[in-house]
């Protein structure tokens, strides 16, 4: 007895490399903390919707006093199964519908953007930046949008090529749209999708660079994988088993970023140059003291009006509704 | 003849509820044609496949010339020199002549070479072939030829043929038989199976008969009338349908100018059909399979669309309608072919009877089936045509073809048709089953009803047709008095000669 | 030696008597397999049959088969009529996405106006729709002999990103913070799906399907357009020797699966799933074949197979999260129970006998 | 928009290289479909060849090996709808699609634990001199050689149909299972042969992207290749030769549409990735009017009696 019980669903398999596989960890990085104090269950590949709920709920019925959702998709079934049990707690990943137990976690993985841009902006002969992005929802455009104003900033002439690939994971996919960007005279390669198919691309081309997503993807390193962004979920879990434990729980809309390390910034390899390098780490160190902020105006909307005035920074309503493009990015959003 | 080529002794074979062969013992000498007689499912082709090594014999022995025969495959009996002509053809539609022939050779020289002595061979024999036609395009007797040559490449010891006149025209019978005496004179030895007993009698030296998987007796058939044949294969006295005698009355069915395109890509078109049925005719339309016989019935049955006035019912226009409109006015129709065709074969008895009969027996209301009806419909067809069975509710698949062509025909006979179109009634069917079937239709017509029969088999037609007509490559010759013919002029009509002295359309 | 011979009528016996068989084999390769996987195989295999129905949290997911269950027996009993008559539907998945997208379409158009016609106009649009994307292969084979199953398969595809296009732009929740997916139909009275005893899984889509198995059962026994399209399938030379018009049945079958399969998507996306979202699809079209031939294109065989199929879900489910069964090994399970199905449906038709000597 | 940065040449290389899984399951699917046999579980073999391929690369270091497995682990998934649909006289469809079902689920299974690896490299083959020539050397002779190995086994079937006796047979298997049955031929075996041959084909082609296009490991990753093959076969209508040209229409549009996009053309986004399957779809309407038939035993059983 006494164990607490904690319970994940996740949206993908545990082996998906990326977004998934992140949270996996996290999950098994609470077990090493807690050892035989927690028992965890997850239940992988579980689609959105109907099934979703029976999950969920199947877990609070099996005892679980704590349940991680993985995926924005669960907001519904969360809210709904946690008012049938209101005993149980429960953290839903990248949503905004809280509850008297439900709270919301995400990452400001925008944060992570801006470095990457800065890094890409530099390094690019071509000035072409190649973005496989995956839909078009606030959090990719927002990424985009991070990565472009720093690119720009260190080079006013870059470009950026975008596709939309409609997926979070298909490496068939994401690998024929690396192919087509560095086909097009891309020398960096940015992505929004999990699998490591763009940087197996980048490598086979030569000459071009990427970044890992979601997790390291250090099999890439020193190139053309030249640093990452990985989601670190595990402070943010062993932190909320703990206050469950304490009996200090309650709602929150935590959405953290470099700074408390739910956005972790892989290793830049050598392959930057060290003025970049330092740059990078510079901006990244701004960012996570709170400095700076990737969003800080004078900034205009791609069609020229303005939407932040010198030194203006943007709200999080604005950025979690982000839907337009800056100025400067050509193309349109699809709608 | 020199010595016995092959020796058979006591060869059985069992599949489940019937011994197809039982004990059968036979001797065949070396440059004999030796037929083989027996009504359907006597065993014939259960005993010609188990020399072919097709099927293995449950007991018994075979020796060629003295050694022992046991062929695991057909490659062994092959190399042997046993060659066969099967009953259904082993062709391949979608395959030239040579490609085909190639398939039924050891070693087949390259298919260049081939082709040349495909040529060879087949004009020295009289059977002219064309190597690098499509099989599929081929006329039933074009195709028999490409199953002979077949077997003539390998310079056979012994050559089976398992009913192979059923295909042809006097004219080509006439050819086959000077191949095969001329095989004889080279020591050829025939093992040769047929229905048409009068063949049997001009053509074989010796015949042995089947009966029920046994062999119930060996005669010279030069020495034995067909009747006395016929009884011995059935064990006992044979009937001939009577005709009834009734003169015809107003033409029902008037085909003008019929023309439709081939409907598969092996088919044949019909091409301006003209004919003209009484009430109480027998109408018998001849010829050689694949001439458009099926695509004739499918016409008058509504599967194929015509121009309306190309076919006219009691003076209606019906051309243009489809299977269940013209029941409904009458004209009720049986195709050749029973399992797929005329029946589903796995499907009962009861519901081979809602097939057809759903319209005029009244076997359904707003569309709702009345089983109850159906059953009893299926019981009085099996009833009435002494159809052998456990009951309707059995699988039209279990039923023997002859007993499934009882069925089949009753069917439409009992739903009292104005019109009947049969194509090949009694193909493949003994001949007690056959005279029962000929009877029901002769009775049909001696109360009115207009029946066209379709058929290859000649003797069926000169027995039952008051009138007759011929196909040929989809054309239908003018309609002549049967009495008036002689089996040269059938010949030439069958071969596609239009001579103009048509007599019906006049007489009306 | 063992050797087959075929029945001369199928086996009434086997008939029945293989389901149960097959579920019985798939048991025991399961247990191996589970074995295999360092599980306890008796306890998975209870667990996957026996918790669901009568274990302690039963009360919760017997309802839940059902919720499962029903959109599989719906669709698979439109699938099985076409399958009946040698059309091959591949794609009820696609025809599913634009059922509940035109349900959906209705229910977001009308929004917030609460009135009684809401739900039956949806119902009505969801049935329109599927059928109309099925109608895409129908036509395609009639007017040009194109391959149905392929035809239909490559509209899923087609479906898929509609549905994201949709999700993404025009049905997404204006309040919904520019995240995709639409609005949440259960917060939509008039729109719900909702269950017609609290507590029971009976939503409109279950009735529905229980309704669809007695139609697909009076059609096929007792009206002469089900015995045409058995015709059609058994023989399609005697269908139209019977008068059958094929192009009719083409039509008929392409549309009904379709028909289904949209009203499945429909009750689905205004009921359980709640709303139209990316990945709304979790392939019941697909698996609705396979319990359509789990169920011998029989509609009571549809019935229980679809029951069984929803049973191997949910008992896999907890399976996952009991016992830490990979959800890989829950496909490979299901995809055995289909493999023995139809290998021991050959005794249905076939006797197997022994004999001695060697067979030919 | 600008279309000027799309590169003829590159464009027409990467084609190649998108039509290869395609192609080499479809070449398999004909043959099998040539022998009278439909089997509709191509993705699920082709899964199967790009995990064993995958692992066996991973365990060996030798993408050689590698597709040796994959070519193996297709042929064994093979044999079980062949031992179903052959021996167990099942309906080929649903075997078919139980036999996807079962390798997606296999697939997975087995590769657990090679989630995120990264295999060795297959290195690429610019074949001397050839490669050399402008534009062609770029498209046709700077690839890897399962590019090469797929354009020779499309001509070595060609052949093979064509002119052997092998290949005569085969035909014949398909077009009247009795006949051949009649003729002594064995039906049976001809078929799963045939059925294995298909499966080691597919199993390639499901490598192809899991060692070479991608390259790396995940669950589902043929996301539908297999389906694609598939409608090659008809849409080629059972002639060799044309399998290829699909295969290059269809990898051509899968390539074509992205690079649009990347070049900003306004189409949107969603209708640009529906196009692949809607051209699909309105090649095999213009392909049906061709009424070369599909093999005449195709999908019936063959059950020898006696
Ligand atoms: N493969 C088989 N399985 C079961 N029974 C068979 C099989 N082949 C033949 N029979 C049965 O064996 C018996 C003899 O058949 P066989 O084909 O030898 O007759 P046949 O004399 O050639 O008849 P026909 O004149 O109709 O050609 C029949 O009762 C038939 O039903
Ligand atoms: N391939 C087969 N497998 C199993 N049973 C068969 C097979 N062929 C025929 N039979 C059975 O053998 C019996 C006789 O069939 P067949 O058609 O050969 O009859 P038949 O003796 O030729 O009769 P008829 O003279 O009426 O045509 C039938 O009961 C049939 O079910
Ligand atoms: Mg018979
Ligand atoms: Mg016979």
């Amino acid at each position: 007895q006494d164990k607490t019980k904690v319970g994940f669903i996740y949206v993908g398999p545990v082996g998906d490399g990326g977004w998934t596989y992140e949270h996996d960890q996290a999950r098994k990085a609470v077990v090493e903390h807690f050892g035989d104090k927690v028992e965890t269950v997850y239940q992988e590949s579980v689609p959105e919707g109907a099934d979703a709920e029976r999950a969920i709920t199947q877990m609070a019925l099996q005892g679980a006093d704590l349940i991680f959702t993985t995926s924005f998709g669960y907001m519904d079934a969360t809210i709904n199964v946690a008012k049938k049990f209101p005993d149980v707690k429960f953290e839903h990943a990248t949503g905004y519908k809280t509850a008297e137990n439900v709270s919301v976690y995400s990452a400001r993985f925008y944060e992570g953007r801006a470095i990457q841009g800065h890094i890409a902006g530099s390094m690019t002969q071509s000035n072409i930046i190649g973005y496989i992005a995956s839909f078009p929802i606030p959090e990719v455009i927002r990424g985009i949008n991070s990565a472009y104003i720093h690119a720009k900033k260190v080079n006013p002439d870059v470009e950026f090529k975008i596709i939309w690939a409609y997926t979070w994971f298909d490496p068939a996919k994401e690998a024929d749209a690396a192919k087509v960007l560095i086909e097009q005279g891309a020398d960096v390669i940015l992505q929004h999708t999990d699998s490591t198919a763009p940087l197996a691309a980048a490598q086979n081309a030569g000459n071009v660079i990427g970044f890992g997503q979601a997790s390291d993807m250090a099999e890439y390193k020193p190139s053309p994988r030249v640093s990452s962004i990985i989601d670190n979920w595990a402070p943010y879990y062993i932190d909320r088993v703990q206050a469950l434990m304490d009996g200090t729980w309650e709602t929150k809309d935590t959405w953290d970023g470099i700074g408390p390390g739910m956005v972790g910034i892989g290793e830049i390899t050598d392959v930057v140059p060290e003025d970049v390098k330092a740059e990078a780490l510079a901006l990244k160190e701004t960012i996570a003291n709170g400095e700076y902020h990737p969003f800080t105006g004078p900034l205009n909307k791609q069609d020229g009006t303005p939407w932040l005035a010198e030194g203006e920074v943007a709200d999080d309503g604005t950025l979690l509704g982000m839907n337009f493009y800056v100025e400067g990015l050509t193309g349109e959003i699809p709608q | 003849m020199t010595g016995t080529l092959l020796s058979i002794k006591g060869l059985t074979k069992a599949y489940p509820g019937v011994v197809a062969n039982d004990t059968v013992s036979l001797d065949i000498g070396t440059g004999e044609i030796h037929a083989l007689l027996g009504e359907n499912g006597a065993g014939k082709s259960t005993l010609v496949k188990m020399i072919y090594g097709l099927v293995k014999p449950d007991g018994g022995t075979m020796q060629m010339r003295g050694a022992p025969f046991a062929p695991p495959e057909p490659r062994s009996a092959r190399a042997a020199g046993v060659a066969m002509v099967f009953q259904h053809f082993s062709l391949f539609d979608a395959l030239d002549v040579s490609e085909n022939i190639a398939l039924g050779m050891e070693n087949p020289p390259p298919l260049r070479d081939l082709a040349a002595r495909i040529r060879t061979v087949s004009e020295d024999y009289g059977l002219p072939l064309d190597p690098y036609r499509t099989v599929g395009g081929l006329s039933a007797g074009e195709r028999q030829r490409v199953e002979i040559i077949r077997c003539l490449l390998q310079d056979p010891k012994l050559l089976i043929m398992d009913e192979p006149t059923s295909v042809l025209t006097p004219q080509e019978v006439g050819i086959l038989f000077e191949t095969l005496n001329k095989l004889r004179s080279e020591g050829t030895s025939i093992l040769y199976i047929s229905h048409k007993l009068e063949e049997i009698r001009t053509l074989c030296d010796t015949a042995t008969i089947l009966r029920l998987g046994k062999n119930v007796g060996t005669c010279d058939p030069r020495e034995t009338t067909a009747r006395q044949m016929a009884e011995m294969m059935v064990g006992s006295e044979l009937q001939t349908p009577k005709g009834t005698g009734a003169t015809p009355g107003a033409a029902v069915l008037d085909v003008s100018g019929l023309s439709l395109p081939a409907p598969t890509r092996f088919g044949t078109a019909l091409k301006n059909v003209h004919l003209r049925l009484h009430m109480g005719e027998v109408l018998g339309i001849g010829g050689v399979a694949g001439n458009g016989q099926d695509e004739l019935l499918a016409a008058l049955s509504g599967e194929m669309r015509a121009a309306p006035d190309a076919i006219r019912l009691k003076g209606q226009d019906i051309g243009h309608l489809g299977p269940t409109a013209r029941r409904r006015r009458g004209l009720l129709a049986a195709p050749e072919e029973r399992l797929g065709h005329a029946a589903a074969p796995d499907m009962s008895l009861t519901e081979n009877a809602l097939l057809t009969g759903a319209v005029r027996e009244g076997l359904t209301a707003n569309g709702f089936l009345k089983w109850g009806k159906a059953r009893s419909f299926a019981e009085r067809i099996i009833e009435t045509f002494d159809v052998r069975t456990p009951g309707p509710d059995n699988a039209a698949r279990s039923l023997s073809g002859g007993n499934l062509q009882k069925f089949v025909i009753g069917r439409e006979v009992l739903q009292r048709p104005e019109v009947l179109v049969v194509n090949q009634p009694t193909w493949g069917v003994d001949a007690s089953a056959a005279a029962a079937i000929r009877q029901a239709l002769l009775d049909l017509a001696g109360n009115g009803t207009a029946v066209l029969v379709i058929s290859q088999d000649l003797d069926e037609l000169m027995e039952v047709a008051d009138h007759f007509a011929a196909l040929n490559e989809g054309r239908l010759t003018d309609t002549r008095r049967t009495g008036d013919l002689t089996i040269e002029e059938i010949g030439l009509m069958m071969g596609g000669a239009h001579d103009g002295m048509g007599i019906a359309h006049a007489e009306a | 030696m063992l050797r087959l011979e075929k029945r001369p009528q199928p086996s009434r016996v086997f008939a029945y008597l293989t389901p149960v068989l097959a579920v019985i084999i798939t048991m025991i390769a399961g247990g191996m397999l589970f074995a295999a996987l360092g599980k306890n195989p008796v306890e998975a295999i209870r667990t996957i049959f026996w918790d669901p129905l009568f274990g302690e949290f039963a009360f919760y997911y017997r309802p839940q088969l059902l919720v499962k269950g029903g959109p599989l027996i719906l669709i698979a009993i439109g699938l099985s009529l076409g399958f009946r008559a040698g059309i091959w539907n591949i794609g009820a998945e696609g025809q599913y996405i634009v059922g509940a997208l035109c349900g959906a379409a209705v229910a977001l158009a009308f929004y917030p106006l609460e009135a009684w016609y809401i739900f039956p106009l949806m119902i009505l649009a969801g049935a329109l729709g599927g059928m109309l994307w099925a109608m895409v292969p129908a036509l395609l084979k009639v007017k040009f002999g194109t391959n149905e199953i392929l035809v239909s398969l490559m509209l899923v595809y087609v479906a898929e990103n509609l549905l994201a296009a949709m999700a993404l732009g025009r049905m997404k929740n204006p309040e919904g913070h520019g995240f995709p997916g639409s609005r949440n139909l259960k917060d939509y009275p008039s729109a719900f799906n909702d269950e017609i005893i609290t507590g029971s899984g009976m939503h409109w889509g279950v009735l529905t399907a229980f309704l669809a198995v007695i139609f697909a059962y009076v059609l096929l026994n007792r009206h002469m357009l089900g015995f045409s399209i058995r015709l059609t399938g058994e023989a399609p030379r005697a269908a139209r020797f019977s008068g059958v018009n094929p192009t009719r049945i083409i039509l008929f079958c392409l549309g009904i699966s379709g028909l289904m399969a949209g009203l499945a998507g429909m009750f689905e996306v205004s009921g359980p799933s709640g709303q139209v979202s990316i990945d709304f699809n979790v392939g019941y079209g697909f698996t609705a074949i396979i319990v359509a031939f789990l169920g011998r294109l029989h509609p009571v065989g549809i019935l229980l197979a679809g029951l069984l199929m929803a049973l191997t879900y949910i008992g896999g489910e907890i399976a996952q999260g009991n016992l830490g069964l990979p959800s890989a090994a829950i496909q490979l399970f299901q995809g055995m129970l289909l493999f023995f199905l139809l290998a021991v449906d050959l005794l249905t038709n076939y006797r197997i006998r022994f004999v001695r000597r060697e067979a030919a | 928009m600008d279309l000027s940065s799309i590169t003829p040449a590159l464009l027409l290389a990467s084609l190649m290289v998108a039509a290869t899984p395609i192609l080499l399951a479809g070449i398999g699917e004909l043959v099998v479909e040539r022998a009278g046999v439909l089997n509709l579980g191509v993705e699920g073999m082709m899964i199967t060849g790009a995990i064993c391929g995958f692992a066996v690369t991973i365990e060996t270091g030798s993408p050689l090996m590698g597709f040796v497995a994959a070519a193996a682990g297709g042929a064994g998934l093979a044999l079980l709808f062949g031992a179903l649909t052959q021996v167990a006289l099942a309906n080929q469809v649903a075997s078919g699609l139980a036999l996807t079902l079962f390798g997606l689920g296999l697939s997975s299974l087995l590769g657990q634990d090679y989630v995120g690896l990264k295999p060795v490299q297959t290195p690429a083959f610019k074949i001397p001199l050839l490669s050399d020539i402008p534009f062609l050397g770029r498209v046709l002779f700077s690839h890897d050689l399962m590019v090469y190995f797929g354009l020779g086994l499309v001509a070595a079937v060609w052949a093979l149909l064509k002119y052997s006796r092998a290949g005569l047979i085969l035909r014949a298997v398909g077009e009247n299972h009795d006949a051949a049955h009649a003729l002594g031929y064995k039906v049976v075996r001809i078929r799963i042969l045939a059925i294995m041959f298909g499966g080691a084909c597919a199993g390639l082609g499901g490598a192809y992207i899991s060692l070479i296009r991608v390259p790396q490991w995940t669950e589902g990753m043929t996301s539908g290749a297999g389906w694609i093959a598939l409608a090659l076969v008809v849409f080629a209508s059972w002639k060799p030769g044309r399998v290829l040209l699909g295969a290059w229409l269809f990898g051509g549009v899968t390539v074509l549409q992205l690079n649009l996009q990347a070049a900003g053309l306004a189409i949107p986004v969603e209708y640009l990735s529906m196009s692949p399957y809607l051209i699909t779809i309105l090649v095999l309407v213009i392909m049906s009017a061709d009424k070369s038939r599909a093999p005449a035993s195709l999908g019936r059983i063959f059950h020898a009696s006696g």
